[in-house]
């Protein structure tokens, strides 16, 4: 199935795909009131190593999804490869946050957990981190699956 | 003002015909001058001409030159220049009959020549080198001479007019030929001058076209580095000197020629076999210059034979027909159907496909 | 056609059911449900107080799950027996049940120890289950004095449920710190303040002596009146049906990695057993339900002849109270060092032997703590991160160029 | 002496999200937020107004603009000017500029018209007939010769054959970046086309696309070697630029890193001065003897280019090179582009290609030796109309350079000799380099190249004409607006109406 990779030879570490993120899952049609004077919680995240590499890490949609087997409100399922978290039954706990291996579930800023999945739920049509990155570090393509 | 033509480019549209016997069997201008009877609304009676081969057997050895001539000083001056280079065999007007289409006519001359051996030898060049310069020096000149004809047992007639006029005009019915072309034209751009006429003539090539050559300026500009002059700014006469400078300086033969100036598509040549590739490719490479573009078709008539060529994507109409020892070639079938009316063969040759007759060997 | 048979219809037994459907798509499946509910999550019930959910999103899995996986539940009845020779097993309505695998998922029961005059208290509540829950519910008034008994997950999670919902509450453990069990003193005592920020007050280091109606005594002294008792002191395993049939049990159904017990063709999963800590290499009960899950599915898998292990279990628990969060996983063995980094609110504690992460303990803000919990639980070698950099903050930046390769170039 | 700056950054607060990427992606370091007040500020004196952070800004609260504060009006003395005098009276240095001449003088791609066909004379439809792009340049014989069979003897001078007639030009590993030579060298090589290494040699990585790649030899022979040599599809001589006629090249220590250096053979951190002539050349002979040498060196097996710029007598000097054995003849006009160049130099030396084009096409056919060398034409060849008037004023083929680095992103801020390209094209800073991913400048070169050739088969097949052979040097087919009878007579076109 395709998912989110990142080519870090390109990134620029310039967070425009967090911010890009941030307006997909905001259910609001303007940037700038969706994102102004807040503070956003994306759902991938740049992270620099010891070189100055950036990199954007978000949800890796694994083949065992250990988050899926801890929640405790059964939100998380996978459903055809996707990763979703089912937000009307999470009650925020966070214990996908204790267990994802890759730090690719965060808690959205009102106390419930989220997670990359895909921009399929929001109505940008395409990962918006990958649509919006100037340099195509991020790219949504198949590159298998895990063995 | 209206410019003369070689003042400014003229592109028209015509009508051609051709008729030629592979045996070598020699026709009167009858048959001809008919075939360009249904194509009348092709031409609009700014000019009308024929050339025909095998006409002069009894000169055949010498180069019969076709002249106008505005008046008599131009041809005076004109005849002493042809002395200093030609043994004048024979010095003749050409008949014609005054018919009430046909007006204004300058003094038509037919003279045959011979190179002097001493010029050839001075000047270091063969005598159809010698003829095309001494040409091309009359015809650049503006004094009131045009040579419009200068092969071997051949020539060509032509005027203001519509061709089936200009052909009773110069009496044709009274010419033998084994090949004939014809030539109405509908130019666009002129008032109409007799030199402007087709057939185009150059030595023994004669090409009577229908078209408009997009690619003009660039095989202009191209072939007249090479000491051609082009004084009329016509396609025909371009599209002369081009057969001239491919067939006869560069020795192409006209599958050759007919390779370089409609070219194949690069997409056809990658199918051919490597032998044709190879050669496809090398010709397209030598000479880019002399792709001709934009709609023609051409009848190319040489000492023993015709070809006719189409712009490869024949975008002029042109048919052939086929009946015993006879090829016919015209821009519509209603014109081959006039001089063959039995015909069963006629197909239309594909575009850039050249139609090449000879006449048997030893028949003329 | 197999015939599989789970006890306890749990998250171990949900886990359970798909992993042998993971195998095998055509054997039988009957669940023996002691509670009339399909499976639900059982933590949420401090959240159904507080109205963060309710019934109908508590199920654990969708309604069709069962007709989904073709598997047939029997509501209300228990077993009471194994009959490992036979293969077989009964029922408290006195039928058999033939297996060919059978997995006990039976859970643990709240432990009440016994205490003076505790029959006289007519409002006194377990915090276990949904019916627990509604019963409680029903008691509460807005003027409602609440006593909890036991500071642990379970007493607390009830306390935050309960607190808008009644006047006071007071939560008492013999213990000296809340949360016994997952945090130490400092970070006990952070949580502390923030739960009695919200209104909750503590009688610590002391337990009830004797109860009297509605007024409780402790051994230290302190006399509190109540309208409403909650016991949430701690809970047991149940594993006595599979002791009674000859199985091995100490604390917990013994189990190896594949979740087998003892008795030929019969597993356990969930919190009636007890299985290995990674992090402490010791063998404990590890009632968490993530654990519980993996164990189910494990055994399952396992059960219709595929082949599972669960051999990375370590103890590990989110919990948060009123909007403030606490991550705990692994352990503190003797000898491990600590580094700690702290403020007003937030405290960071990693407990580092051997070159390993043992366990954190980590409150206040949360974000990405999993990257130290697979630390843990791949007992990764410090020395191959950069553990200077892990320190500030759990990224991907420290793991090496190896490891974050595989995880974003490729499918994991 | 303190100026107001040139340009103004103009931030709409009310749109701005604080994402901080104008920040990040500012080399000239221009924005940055102000934690005390949570708001972006910026020092406008750094801005070049390369547009980067306009761009980027995701929900448009930028944009630069010209700063309205200029010294007092005067037709005589402008503004640049002054201030140009106040900078040198400061440094007592040369000044220097990049890219090409920015001033108003006469473009004659703009003053010249392309005919169409009408009635007489179709026009062909591109998508329905076969439209013909394919150049091959290159000597070509005076005569055919025939095998002792008769078959037509194919062998030939070494030719480039293109697909369509248009080519990167000479841009240096060094003052471009890796990234961008990659970009030129993929996209040279899946359109069929070629490149140009510039005077910086071949980094090792693109040998691969040799058989896209023209090698070039210029004054200062950095990184030429006979691997080199042979690396390549087409060597080029490079006498002159259009932008510096008459002058040699610098690239200045800073950028002499690393690789750059590597590949240029010279001392890491030193400065590359290309002497402004070659030193073994001082008349046309000299030329001669060095395109023989190559050949030499490269076994008669690739076409020579000698490149040199538009200068007053370039019809006598193009029927030099055309004598000289070179292959092929690059005329460079001069609103050529350059990586650096001192201001009056690109500003006022050469004379517009349109006119060195048509000149130099002129004397070749009236010397009989247009046969003996292709003409590529550059220097701000700006669209595919350019390149048609280009052909169709005599030239084999165009080079383009500034066109190309436009669609790897450059917005001409004209800044490249400080090293800063924030669009990571004319820089060598790795965190700059990277910004330019290949994957993406190759495939806006490749649709850049696309759209072109479209719009090429589009206008020729107005005019009627289905193979670009036939347009070159068909000046029929185009027609001058608002020119002299000198400019048309040196033109060889007629003014539109004739």
């Amino acid at each position: 199935m395709k998912r989110i990779y990142v080519k870090e030879e390109w990134c620029l570490g310039c967070h425009l795909c967090e911010y890009n993120c941030a307006f997909a899952n905001s259910g609001m049609t303007d940037m700038v009131k969706a994102l102004r004077g807040k503070t956003i919680y994306p759902r991938i995240q740049v992270e620099q190593d010891e070189n100055g590499i950036t990199y954007a890490v978000s949800c890796r949609h694994c083949k065992d999804p250990i988050c899926v087997k801890s929640c405790i409100a059964g939100a998380l399922s996978k459903k055809d490869g996707v990763i979703e978290i089912d937000h009307s039954k999470c009650v925020g706990c966070l214990t996908c946050v204790l267990v994802c291996p890759y730090g690719a579930v965060i808690e959205d800023g009102s106390g419930v957990a989220q997670k990359c999945e895909l921009c399929m739920k929001n109505n940008c049509g395409a990962p918006a981190c990958v649509k919006g990155c100037p340099n195509g570090a991020i790219v949504y393509e198949d590159r298998g699956e895990a063995e | 003002m209206i410019p003369l033509e070689g003042q400014v480019r003229i592109p028209s549209g015509c009508a051609v015909s051709a008729m030629i016997s592979r045996d070598g069997r020699r026709m009167n201008g009858e048959s001809i001058i008919k075939s360009m009877v249904p194509m009348h609304d092709r031409s609009n009676g700014l000019g009308g001409g024929f050339a025909a081969y095998g006409i002069y057997p009894e000169y055949k050895e010498f180069y019969a030159l076709h002249i106008f001539f505005n008046n008599k000083s131009a041809q005076a001056e004109c005849m002493t220049l042809l002395k200093e280079y030609f043994e004048i065999v024979q010095d003749e007007h050409i008949k014609v009959r005054k018919i009430p289409q046909i007006t204004d006519e300058p003094i038509i001359r037919r003279v045959f020549v011979s190179p002097m051996q001493s010029v050839l030898r001075h000047l270091q060049i063969d005598e159809k080198e010698l003829v095309v310069r001494v040409v091309n020096q009359i015809n650049a000149d503006p004094t009131g001479s045009y040579v419009f004809s200068c092969g071997k047992n051949m020539g060509a007639f032509k005027a203001v007019g519509f061709p089936e006029d200009v052909g009773r005009y110069y009496r044709l019915e009274e010419y033998e030929a084994y090949s004939w072309t014809a030539h109405g034209r509908y130019p666009t751009n002129t008032p109409g001058w007799w030199g402007g006429a087709h057939p185009f003539c150059m030595l023994d090539y004669s090409i009577v076209h229908n078209g408009e050559i997009s690619s003009y300026d660039a095989n202009r500009r191209f072939i007249e580095m090479y000491g051609y002059k082009c004084t009329l700014q016509t396609d025909t006469e371009v599209i002369t000197y081009i057969a001239d400078y491919l067939l006869r300086r560069q020795g192409l033969t006209l599958d050759e020629m007919a390779a370089v100036i409609a070219a194949p598509f690069w997409s056809t040549i990658e199918g051919k076999p490597e032998a044709d590739k190879e050669k496809y490719t090398y010709l397209r490479t030598v000479f880019p210059s002399l792709l001709v573009t934009g709609p023609f078709s051409i009848i190319l008539g040489f000492d023993g034979g015709l070809m006719a060529l189409n712009d490869r994507l024949k975008l002029r109409s042109m048919v052939v027909g086929e009946q015993d020892d006879m090829v016919y070639i015209a821009s519509e079938e209603a014109a081959i159907r006039v001089m063959a009316p039995d015909i069963r063969n006629i197909w239309s040759p594909a575009g850039g496909e050249p139609v090449i007759v000879r006449v048997k060997e030893g028949a003329f | 056609m197999k015939k599989y048979v789970i006890i306890g219809n749990g998250v171990a037994a949900a886990g359970c059911i798909e992993g042998i459907r993971s195998v095998d798509p055509e054997g039988s499946i009957t669940v023996i449900s002691a509670e009339q509910h399909p499976v639900y999550c059982r933590p949420l019930i401090s959240y159904y107080l507080e109205q963060k959910t309710d019934l109908q999103r508590m199920h654990y899995r969708a309604e069709s799950f069962y007709a989904d996986h073709g598997a047939e539940v029997l509501y209300g009845r228990t077993a009471t027996e194994i009959n490992a020779d036979t293969k077989q097993i009964v029922l408290d309505n006195g039928d058999s049940i033939a297996y060919d695998a059978l997995c006990c998922c039976t859970g643990s029961s709240p432990f009440v120890p016994p205490m003076q005059g505790l029959d006289t208290v007519d409002n006194k509540f377990s915090f276990m289950t949904i019916d627990d829950t509604l019963a409680l519910e029903q008691a509460v008034t807005p003027e409602s004095r609440v006593l909890i008994i036991g500071a642990g997950l379970i007493g607390l999670k009830c306390a935050e449920g309960l607190h808008s919902r009644v006047k006071s509450i007071t939560v008492c453990d013999l213990a000296p710190r809340v949360l016994s069990s997952i945090l130490d003193d400092k970070c006990a005592a952070m949580m502390q303040k923030h739960l009695e920020k919200n209104g909750i007050d503590f009688i610590l280091g002391t337990s009830a002596k004797e109860f009297c109606g509605s007024h409780a005594v402790m051994q230290n002294g302190t006399e509190v009146d109540f309208d409403v008792l909650v016991l949430a002191v701690g809970v047991r395993a149940n594993t006595a049906i599979v002791k009674n049939a000859g199985g091995n049990v100490n604390r917990g159904i013994v189990v190896d990695d594949a979740c087998r017990t003892s008795l030929a063709d019969i597993y356990a999963a969930g919190d009636c057993t007890e299985y290995h800590d990674i992090s402490s290499d010791t063998v404990k009960v590890m009632a968490l339900m993530p654990n519980a899950y993996m164990q189910g599915h494990t055994a399952g898998v396992n059960m219709a002849g595929g082949e599972a292990a669960f051999d990375n279990a370590i103890p590990m628990n989110s919990i948060g109270f009123f909007g403030f969060h606490c991550h705990t996983a692994g352990s503190q063995p003797e000898g491990c060092e600590m580094y700690e980094e702290t403020d007003e609110n937030h405290i960071r504690r990693l407990f580092v032997k051997d070159d390993k992460l043992t366990g954190f303990m980590l409150l206040g803000h949360m974000h990405r703590t999993g990257i130290y919990t697979a630390l843990i639980r791949n007992q990764t070698p410090l020395s191959s991160v950069d553990f200077a950099r892990l320190k500030i903050e759990p990224q991907l930046a420290a793991m090496g160029n190896a490891y974050r390769d595989k995880v974003l170039k490729g499918a994991v | 002496m303190n100026f107001y700056p040139e340009f103004e950054v103009v931030r709409n607060d009310s749109r701005c999200i604080r994402c901080r990427v104008c920040e990040r992606q500012c080399a000239n370091e221009v924005h940055w937020f102000d934690e005390d007040g949570k708001v972006m500020l910026s020092d406008e004196s750094k801005c070049v107004n390369c547009q980067r952070c306009v761009t980027l800004c995701p929900t448009r609260a930028l944009k630069i603009v010209k700063s309205d504060c200029r010294l007092r009006e005067n037709a005589n003395y402008s503004d640049q000017t002054i201030k140009e005098i106040y900078r040198q009276a400061e440094t007592g240095g040369v000044l220097l500029s990049s890219m090409g001449n920015p001033n108003p003088l006469p473009v004659y791609w703009d003053k010249i018209l392309i005919n169409a066909s009408q009635v007489t004379n179709p026009p062909i439809d591109p998508l329905r007939e076969p439209m013909e792009t394919r150049v091959f340049l290159g000597k070509k014989p005076d005569h055919i010769t025939r095998n002792a069979d008769g078959s037509l003897d194919t062998k030939l001078a070494p030719q480039l054959s293109l697909s369509m007639p248009v080519m990167f030009s000479a841009m240096s590993y060094g003052s471009i970046s890796y990234n961008a030579h990659a970009s030129l060298a993929r996209a040279a090589t899946a359109l069929g086309i070629y490149y140009n290494t510039g005077e910086g040699g071949l980094h090792e990585d693109f040998y691969q696309y040799g058989k896209n790649t023209i090698v070039q030899v210029a004054s200062g022979r950095f990184g030429v070697h006979k691997d080199y040599l042979e690396a390549g599809a087409a060597i080029e001589i490079k006498m002159g630029q259009g932008a510096k006629p008459g002058i040699g090249g610098h690239l200045p220590g800073t950028k002499a890193v690393g690789d750059v250096s590597k590949t240029r053979m010279i001392p890491e951190g030193s400065d590359a001065i290309s002497p402004a002539p070659h030193h073994d050349i001082y008349s046309i002979e000299d030329l001669r003897q060095l395109v023989y040498s190559l050949k030499e060196a490269t076994e008669y097996r690739l076409p020579v280019i000698v490149k040199v710029a538009a200068v007053h007598n370039i019809a006598a000097i193009a029927s030099g090179i055309a004598r000289s054995g070179a292959d092929i003849i690059a005329i460079d006009g001069f609103r050529g582009g350059t990586g650096a160049a001192p201001t009056r130099i690109r500003d006022n030396v050469g004379i517009p290609i349109e006119l060195a084009l048509a000149a130099v096409d002129k004397r070749l056919r009236d010397e009989g030796i247009r046969n003996n060398v292709s003409i590529i034409c550059g220097g701000s060849v700006r669209s595919a109309a350019d390149v048609v008037k280009a052909i169709a004023l005599g030239a084999d083929a165009c080079y383009i350079a500034t066109a190309a680095c436009l669609a790897m992103g450059c917005h001409l801020c004209r800044s490249c000799h400080t090293g800063k390209c924030n669009w990571g094209i004319a820089t060598q800073r790795p965190d700059l380099v990277k910004r330019l991913n290949p994957d993406i400048g190759s495939q806006r070169l490749i649709n850049l190249m696309d759209a072109w050739r479209h719009e090429i088969k589009e206008l020729m097949g107005g005019m009627g004409i289905n193979s670009i052979e036939a347009l070159r040097g068909n000046r029929l087919m185009l027609r001058g607006v608002g020119l002299t009878e000198k400019e048309l007579e040196i033109l060889g076109i007629s003014h539109a109406g004739e």
